[in-house]
C-alpha cells in the first residue's frame, strides 16, 4: 500500500526557507510570488493491505518521528 | 489617554495574574502611573517587570560580586562584558541560558538561545570568534532525555554553524534533578577594538530610532514571561508560539552591523532579545536619559493584523534597534539593503523621559520611562542556609570493586564519558584559529594571526552546589580558573549564567545566596572579576528544583599560543607529578555517587590561597617550557584524570601504589581540589622539584608515563585502548539506543 | 597567481580561503561579490569558499548557484579557467551544472565535523599535483550534506574517466564503508569535470595549512595549483 | 490565488533522509514500513487570478530553482 504524509509549518511559525526562496524567486525575475511556506512530503510504502491500520500506523509514525508537532501540522493519505 | 481602547481587553484581577504581576506589584502600577494601565501597557509592564528582564529576585545579591579589575572595560550592565587584552584589542563576552524554551521544542530553543548571545556579543562592534555550551539534561533513561540530547545538540550546532563561529568548548552532565527542566546555556566570545565599543544608551533629542534586521511576527509573545514561570504537567497546554531561528539573517545582520559600525553611522545600539521591542526601546532611552517615541505602523511585520500589544512583546529573533548619526542614515540604509536586511526608522528619542507607543493613530502607551527598569520590583527574599553536611571519612566508606574496575566503569559513564559525539556536530575548526579543539582543558583559540591566544571554558559542579553552596560556588570559579591555567592561560574575567529553582522557597534562595558569596569569594582570591551575566530562576517542575547550577564561563589570555600546554601524554618515560594535596575526599565524587550509589557528605573545600599558589606554579612551568603535558583534576579524581592522559597521547603510565596513610579508593578518585598532573621530561625533573619546594606547593612523583596500559602497583593494568572504548562508546551507544 | 573568493550571502569560510591563499601563494585573494557580472581581469583561479549560502535553504547551494557571478563562472570555466568549489562551494557547483550529481544529507542525519583521511586518487591533474598518487592527506571535513549521490552511469563515468581526485579513506589510505564518513556513493570527497578544470570538494584543506591546526596537508593543494599556474605561465 | 508545488526524488536516485528515516521508524518500534522516500512540498501564495498563467509562473518557478531537474521530479497544482 502507498501512501503519503504531508508535513507543513503551523501557522505564524517562521518559515526561514521560505522566505529566501521567496526573495530568490524574486531575484530570478519570477514575478507575482506574494510568500511561499516550505514543508515535506514523506512517500511511503507499507506491507499488508489494511487501511485503517495503515492510517493508525502512519498516525504514529508522523507523531513520533515524521512530524515536530510543536511547530509543524501533518496530514495523512492513503493513496491505495 | 484613554484608558480603555477600541479591541482592548478590560484589565480585570485574572488578566493580571495572567501576566505574571501579583496584586502588590499590579498597586505598584497603579501608584506608579496614577491610573489604570491599557492592555498594551499591562503587557509593557509584565515584561519589564518579570524576573527575567528586572532580575528583582536576585539583584540585591549581584550588587555585591567583584567586577573590577585594570582590565575590565565594561562590567555588567551592558549586552555583554568588555576586558581589554592589550594590542588595542577587548574581548567582548556573555553566557546566557535558554532553558525552558528548549523544554519545549529542544532544536529551536537551542539554536534560538545560540542567536541571542552571539547578538548580544555583536551588538557591541565584536565579532564572534568562538562560542561554547553548558547543556544539564535529565537522567539517561528518563524517557525525554535522549530526544532533549539529540535535538539541543543538533540546534546548537545547526545555529553556530551556519553562522559560522566555532563551538570550542562546553560542558555536559546528566541527572534526574533535570528530567524537567534541562539547562541550555550558551556563551558567546567575540572580538573588537578597545577604542571602538558600542553601547545602548541613546543621546541626542530627536535622533531617528531604526529597526533593522528580520520583521516582526507573533513568535514568543510572552516568552520572557515564560521564562519566568514554573512547569507543571500542563505546560504543554501553555505554549507560545516557538520563535524559530534563522542563522542566515543573523549572519547577514552581523556583517550589516559591523559595516555601518566601521563606517561611523553608529550613535547607540542594542539587540532585541527578551521582550524584544519594549526592552530594548526602554533600555536605550532609560540609559541615555531620554524618552522614546516609537510608531508601530512603520514597524516591519511578517504577519498581518498584529496589534500594538503583539508588537511589543515579540519575540520575533534576528532583530536590532539603533540610534542613527542623522547625517549618515542614508549610507546606513544602503548597506542594509545590500545585505537584504529590513530597516525602518520605527521612533525618535524624546526629551520627556516618556516611553510613548503609538498605532493607527491611538497612543497605546503612555510611560514614564526611568521608572519601567528603575521601579520594578526588587525582593529581599527569606533564605535559609543549606544544613551542612557532615565530612565522609573515607575509611568508613567500603570499596565496592577493585580500583582497575572502578576505573573502567567510571572512565565509560555517563558522567564520564567523552562527549565526543556532541561536539563533532559543532563545527569546531572554522576560522582556522582552534589551536586546541574541544576534548582538553579549555579550547585555545588564536587571536587573529596570534602570537595570543585565548583560553576558554565553562565549569560548575552542581553536586557540590546543592552539598554546600558556599563550597560549590567557589569550585565553579575555582575549576574554570585551573582549567585555564592548565592550559597556560592566564585567567582574566568570567561570565556567570546561575540556574536555580523558584526563589520563592527560602531554600532554594539560600542556595542561590550561598553559591554567589562562594563565586564573590573566589573571584576575589583569584582576581577574576565577574563581567557579565545572567539569571534563570524558577527551574523547577512539580515542585522539585534543579541542582543549583550557576555556570562559571572563564576568559584566558596566553600570550604566545604555540606555548600553551595540552593534557595529552607526550612521550615514554616522563616523570608523572601530582601536584597540590591529596587527602583522599570522597564525599560527593561522582565514586560515591556512581559506584557506591550514595549521594552524600560535604563536598572539598577549596582552598582558595593554594589554589592560587598552585595554579600560578604551574602556569609558570608551562611558560618555562620544562612540563610536556598539563591537565587538573576534577571529576573522577586522579585515576579519571590519568586516564584522560594517557587516552589523548595513546601512552600508558606506570603509577605507584597509593601511599600507605591513605586509602586507595580514596586515593585514586577522591576529589580534593586545586591539584593539578605534570609530565616532566628527566632533563627538567630537579629544577621543577627545587622550584616547587621553593614556593611551597605540595608535589608528588607518582609514577613515569610508558607502555600501553595503566599499571597501578598491585592492580591489574587497565589497557590504554580498553579504556577509550569505553570512554568514547557509552554517549554514541546511548544515543542509538543501544545498551 | 591571482585568485577571486566568490562572497555569497551566508558564506562563512571566505577568510578561512582568503588567508590559506594568501599564505601560500604570497597574494591575497580579489573578494567578489555574488552579484557582480565579471570576474576581475587576469583572475586565474576561482574559488567558491565554504559556509551556508542563504542558509543552505532549499537545497544547498541551490540559491546561489543561480546568483549573477555564476554566469561570469560559467565562461570561465568553459575557457578552461581553473574553479575549486570546497564544501558550499562544491555543493554550489554541482546545482550550477558545473559538475554532475548532488549533495545530499550524510547518510547519520547529523552535521560531522573532524578530521578525516582522504587518499588523493592521481597526482597528474592541476588540484593534485602537489601531492602523490595513492598519498594519505589528513584534512577536516565540516558539514551536514555532503553525501555525493548521482546515478549509477555518472559514478560510472566519473569512475571511468579517472575524475575522482579525493576519496574518503583510513589512515592507512583503505577505502571501506568504516571511513566513508558520510555516505558517499563510492566514497567520493572530491571530483572533476570532464575537462579537468572544475574541481569540487567536501572537506577543507584550507582550514589545514598551518602548524598551529595540526596537520599542514592541505598546503598541497594550494602550492600544487600555484606550480601548475607557474607552469602555464 | 494558492498554490502547491511538490518536488520527489525521482526513481533510481539514492534518498539517504528517506532511508535513514526508514531505520528509525523501525527501531521506534513503528514497523510495516517497506521504504520511505523524502520529498519537498512549497505552499505558495500567487498575485492575480489567472489559473492559466498562475500554473505558467509556478512551472517557471519549480523549473528555475524549487527542482533541481536532474534528480527531483515535481508536479504543480492551484489549489483556489
Ligand atoms: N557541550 C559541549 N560542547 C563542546 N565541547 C564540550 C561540551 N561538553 C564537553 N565538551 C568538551 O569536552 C571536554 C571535557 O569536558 P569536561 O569533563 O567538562 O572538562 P573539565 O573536567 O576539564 O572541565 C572539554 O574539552 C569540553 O570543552
Ligand atoms: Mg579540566
Amino acid at each position: 500500500m502507498k501512501a503519503r504524509v504531508t508535513v507543513t509549518l503551523k501557522s505564524g511559525i517562521l518559515d526561514p526557507q521560505g522566505k529566501a526562496i521567496e526573495g530568490a524567486l524574486k531575484s530570478l525575475g519570477v514575478d507575482g510570488v506574494a510568500s511561499v511556506r516550505q514543508g515535506k512530503v514523506f512517500d511511503i510504502e507499507l506491507a499488508g493491505g489494511d487501511r485503517a491500520r495503515a492510517e493508525a500506523l502512519l498516525k504514529e509514525a508522523a507523531d513520533k518521528l515524521l512530524a515536530n508537532t510543536v511547530i509543524e501540522n501533518y496530514r495523512v493519505e492513503v493513496v491505495g | 489617554m484613554s484608558t480603555t481602547l477600541r479591541n482592548e481587553p478590560a484589565i480585570t484581577p485574572e488578566l493580571v495574574a495572567a501576566h505574571g504581576l501579583k496584586p502588590d506589584e499590579y498597586q505598584r502600577i497603579l501608584d506608579l502611573i496614577g491610573r489604570e494601565p491599557s492592555f498594551t501597557e499591562l503587557g509593557i509592564f509584565s515584561a519589564m517587570w518579570n524576573e527575567h528582564c528586572s532580575y528583582k529576585s536576585s539583584r540585591i545579591h549581584l550588587r555585591g560580586l567583584p567586577t573590577k579589575a585594570p582590565w575590565v572595560i565594561q562590567g555588567p550592565g551592558e549586552n555583554a562584558g568588555v576586558i581589554d587584552i592589550g594590542d588595542g584589542q577587548a574581548v567582548v563576552f556573555k553566557m546566557e541560558s535558554h532553558n525552558h524554551p528548549s523544554f519545549i521544542e529542544p532544536y529551536q530553543g537551542a539554536a534560538t538561545g545560540v542567536g541571542g548571545i552571539l547578538r548580544d556579543v555583536f551588538t557591541m562592534g565584536a565579532r564572534p570568534i568562538a562560542c561554547l555550551n553548558a547543556l544539564s539534561f535529565g537522567a539517561p533513561e528518563h524517557p525525554k532525555t535522549r530526544h532533549l540530547v539529540s535535538g539541543v545538540v543538533a540546534g546548537v550546532g545547526g545555529y553556530g554553524n551556519s553562522f559560522g563561529v566555532p563551538t570550542v568548548g562546553g560542558q555536559v552532565r546528566f541527572h534526574s534533578r533535570y528530567d524537567g527542566n534541562i539547562l541550555v546555556n550558551a556563551m558567546a566570545v567575540g572580538l573588537a577594538d578597545a577604542d571602538k565599543i558600542f553601547y545602548a544608551a541613546a543621546s541626542g533629542v530627536d535622533m531617528p530610532i531604526v529597526y533593522l534586521g528580520s520583521k516582526t511576527g507573533r513568535d514568543g509573545i510572552h516568552g520572557a514571561t515564560m521564562a519566568s514561570a514554573e512547569f507543571d504537567d500542563d505546560s504543554d497546554e501553555k505554549r507560545p508560539t516557538v520563535q524559530v531561528g534563522d542563522p542566515f539573517a543573523e549572519k547577514l545582520l552581523l556583517e550589516a552591523c559591523l559595516e555601518i559600525m566601521a563606517k561611523g553611522c553608529v550613535v547607540a545600539i542594542q539587540d532585541m532579545g527578551a521582550a524584544g521591542l519594549t526592552c530594548s526601546a526602554v533600555e536605550m532611552g532609560a540609559k541615555g536619559d531620554l524618552g522614546v517615541d516609537l510608531d508601530l505602523d512603520a514597524v516591519p511585520t511578517r504577519e498581518r493584523g498584529m496589534s500594538a500589544y503583539e508588537m511589543m512583546l515579540s519575540e520575533s529573533q534576528e532583530r536590532m534597534l539603533m540610534v542613527l548619526k542623522p547625517e549618515k542614515e542614508q549610507e546606513a540604509e544602503a548597506i542594509f539593503r545590500k545585505w537584504g536586511l529590513d530597516f525602518a526608522i520605527v521612533g525618535r528619542t524624546t526629551p520627556s523621559k516618556r516611553f510613548v507607543v503609538r498605532h493607527g493613530g491611538d497612543v497605546m502607551a503612555d510611560l514614564p520611562i526611568k521608572e519601567l527598569g528603575d521601579e520594578a520590583p526588587v525582593y529581599h527574599r527569606p533564605h535559609v542556609a543549606s544544613p551542612a553536611l557532615p565530612v565522609l571519612h573515607a575509611r568508613d566508606i567500603k570499596a565496592p570493586m577493585p580500583v582497575a574496575d572502578a576505573l573502567e566503569k567510571l572512565i565509560g559513564s555517563p558522567e564520564l564519558c567523552s562527549r565526543r559525539w556532541v561536539w563533532e556536530q559543532y563545527d569546531h575548526v572554522i576560522g582556522g584559529n582552534t589551536v586546541q579543539r574541544p576534548g582538553g582543558d579549555a579550547a585555545v583559540v588564536r587571536i587573529e594571526d596570534g602570537p595570543k591566544a585565548l583560553a576558554l571554558t565553562v565549569d560548575v559542579t552542581p553536586r557540590y552546589c546543592e552539598a554546600d553552596p558556599f563550597e560549590g560556588g567557589k569550585q565553579a570559579v575555582a575549576e574554570a580558573w585551573r582549567n585555564i591555567t592548565a592550559v597556560g592561560g592566564k585567567p582574566l574575567a568570567v561570565t556567570d549564567n546561575l540556574n536555580f529553582g523558584n526563589p520563592e522557597r527560602p531554600e532554594i534562595m539560600g542556595q542561590f545566596v550561598g553559591c554567589l558569596r562562594g563565586i564573590s569569594d573566589a573571584c576575589v582570591a583569584l582576581d577574576f572579576p565577574i563581567v557579565s551575566g545572567n539569571v534563570s530562576l524558577y527551574n523547577e517542575t512539580n515542585g522539585r528544583g534543579i541542582l543549583p547550577t550557576p555556570s562559571i564561563g572563564g576568559v584566558g589570555l596566553i600570550d604566545d599560543f604555540t606555548q600553551a600546554a595540552t593534557l595529552a601524554f607526550k612521550a615514554e618515560n616522563e616523570a608523572i607529578l601530582l601536584i597540590g594535596e591529596t587527602q583522599g575526599w570522597l564525599g560527593q565524587s561522582v565514586y560515591l555517587r556512581d559506584l557506591c550509589g550514595r549521594e552524600e557528605g560535604a563536598p572539598p573545600p577549596v582552598d582558595l590561597a593554594a589554589e592560587r599558589r598552585h595554579g600560578d606554579a604551574v602556569r609558570g612551568m608551562i611558560r618555562g617550557g620544562v612540563v610536556s603535558a598539563v591537565h587538573d583534576l576534577s571529576d573522577g579524581g586522579l585515576a579519571v584524570a590519568l586516564a584522560e592522559m594517557a587516552m589523548a597521547g595513546t601512552i600508558g603510565a606506570v603509577l605507584d601504589a597509593a601511599p600507605a596513610e591513605i586509602v586507595p579508593h580514596a586515593w585514586w578518585f577522591g576529589e580534593d581540589q586545586g591539584r593539578y598532573l605534570v609530565t616532566v621530561p628527566d632533563a627538567h625533573l630537579l629544577g621543577v622539584l627545587t622550584k616547587l619546594k621553593a614556593v611551597e606547593v605540595p608535589v608528588r612523583q607518582i609514577g613515569k608515563t610508558g607502555g600501553d596500559a595503566l599499571a597501578i602497583a598491585g592492580e591489574r593494568p587497565v589497557a590504554v585502548a580498553e579504556l577509550k572504548a569505553r570512554f568514547e562508546s557509552w554517549l554514541p551507544d546511548y544515543m542509538a539506543g543501544k545498551g | 597567481m591571482n585568485s577571486a573568493i566568490l562572497v555569497f550571502p551566508g558564506i562563512n569560510r571566505e577568510r578561512d580561503m582568503a588567508r590559506a591563499l594568501t599564505l601560500i601563494t604570497g597574494h591575497a585573494p580579489a573578494m567578489v561579490w555574488h552579484a557582480e557580472t565579471e570576474l576581475p581581469p587576469g583572475t586565474d583561479l576561482v574559488v567558491l569558499p565554504g559556509g551556508f549560502s542563504y542558509g543552505d535553504y532549499l537545497r544547498c547551494g541551490a540559491i546561489a548557484a543561480r546568483a549573477p557571478v555564476m554566469d561570469a563562472v560559467h565562461r570561465f570555466a568553459e575557457g578552461g579557467g581553473l574553479v575549486l568549489g570546497v564544501c558550499n562551494g562544491f555543493q554550489i557547483l554541482c546545482e550550477a551544472g558545473l559538475l554532475p550529481g548532488v549533495l545530499m544529507r550524510n547518510a547519520g542525519l547529523k552535521f560531522i565535523c573532524r578530521d578525516v583521511h582522504l587518499r588523493v586518487e592521481r597526482s597528474d591533474t592541476p588540484f593534485t599535483r602537489g601531492y602523490n598518487a595513492g598519498q594519505v592527506i589528513r584534512v577536516p571535513v565540516a558539514h551536514g550534506e555532503g553525501n555525493f549521490v548521482a546515478d549509477d552511469d555518472t559514478v560510472r563515468r566519473l569512475e571511468g574517466e579517472g575524475r575522482v581526485l579525493y576519496r574518503y579513506c583510513s589512515a592507512t589510505g583503505e577505502v571501506a564503508d568504516d571511513h566513508n564518513i558520510n555516505g558517499a556513493a563510492a566514497s567520493i570527497a572530491g571530483i572533476v569535470n570532464a575537462r579537468g578544470n572544475v574541481l569540487g570538494m567536501m572537506p577543507h584543506p584550507e582550514n589545514h595549512v598551518e602548524a598551529v591546526m595540526g596537520p599542514t596537508d592541505g598546503r598541497g593543494l594550494f602550492a600544487g595549483l600555484v606550480d601548475h599556474l607557474g607552469r602555464a605561465a
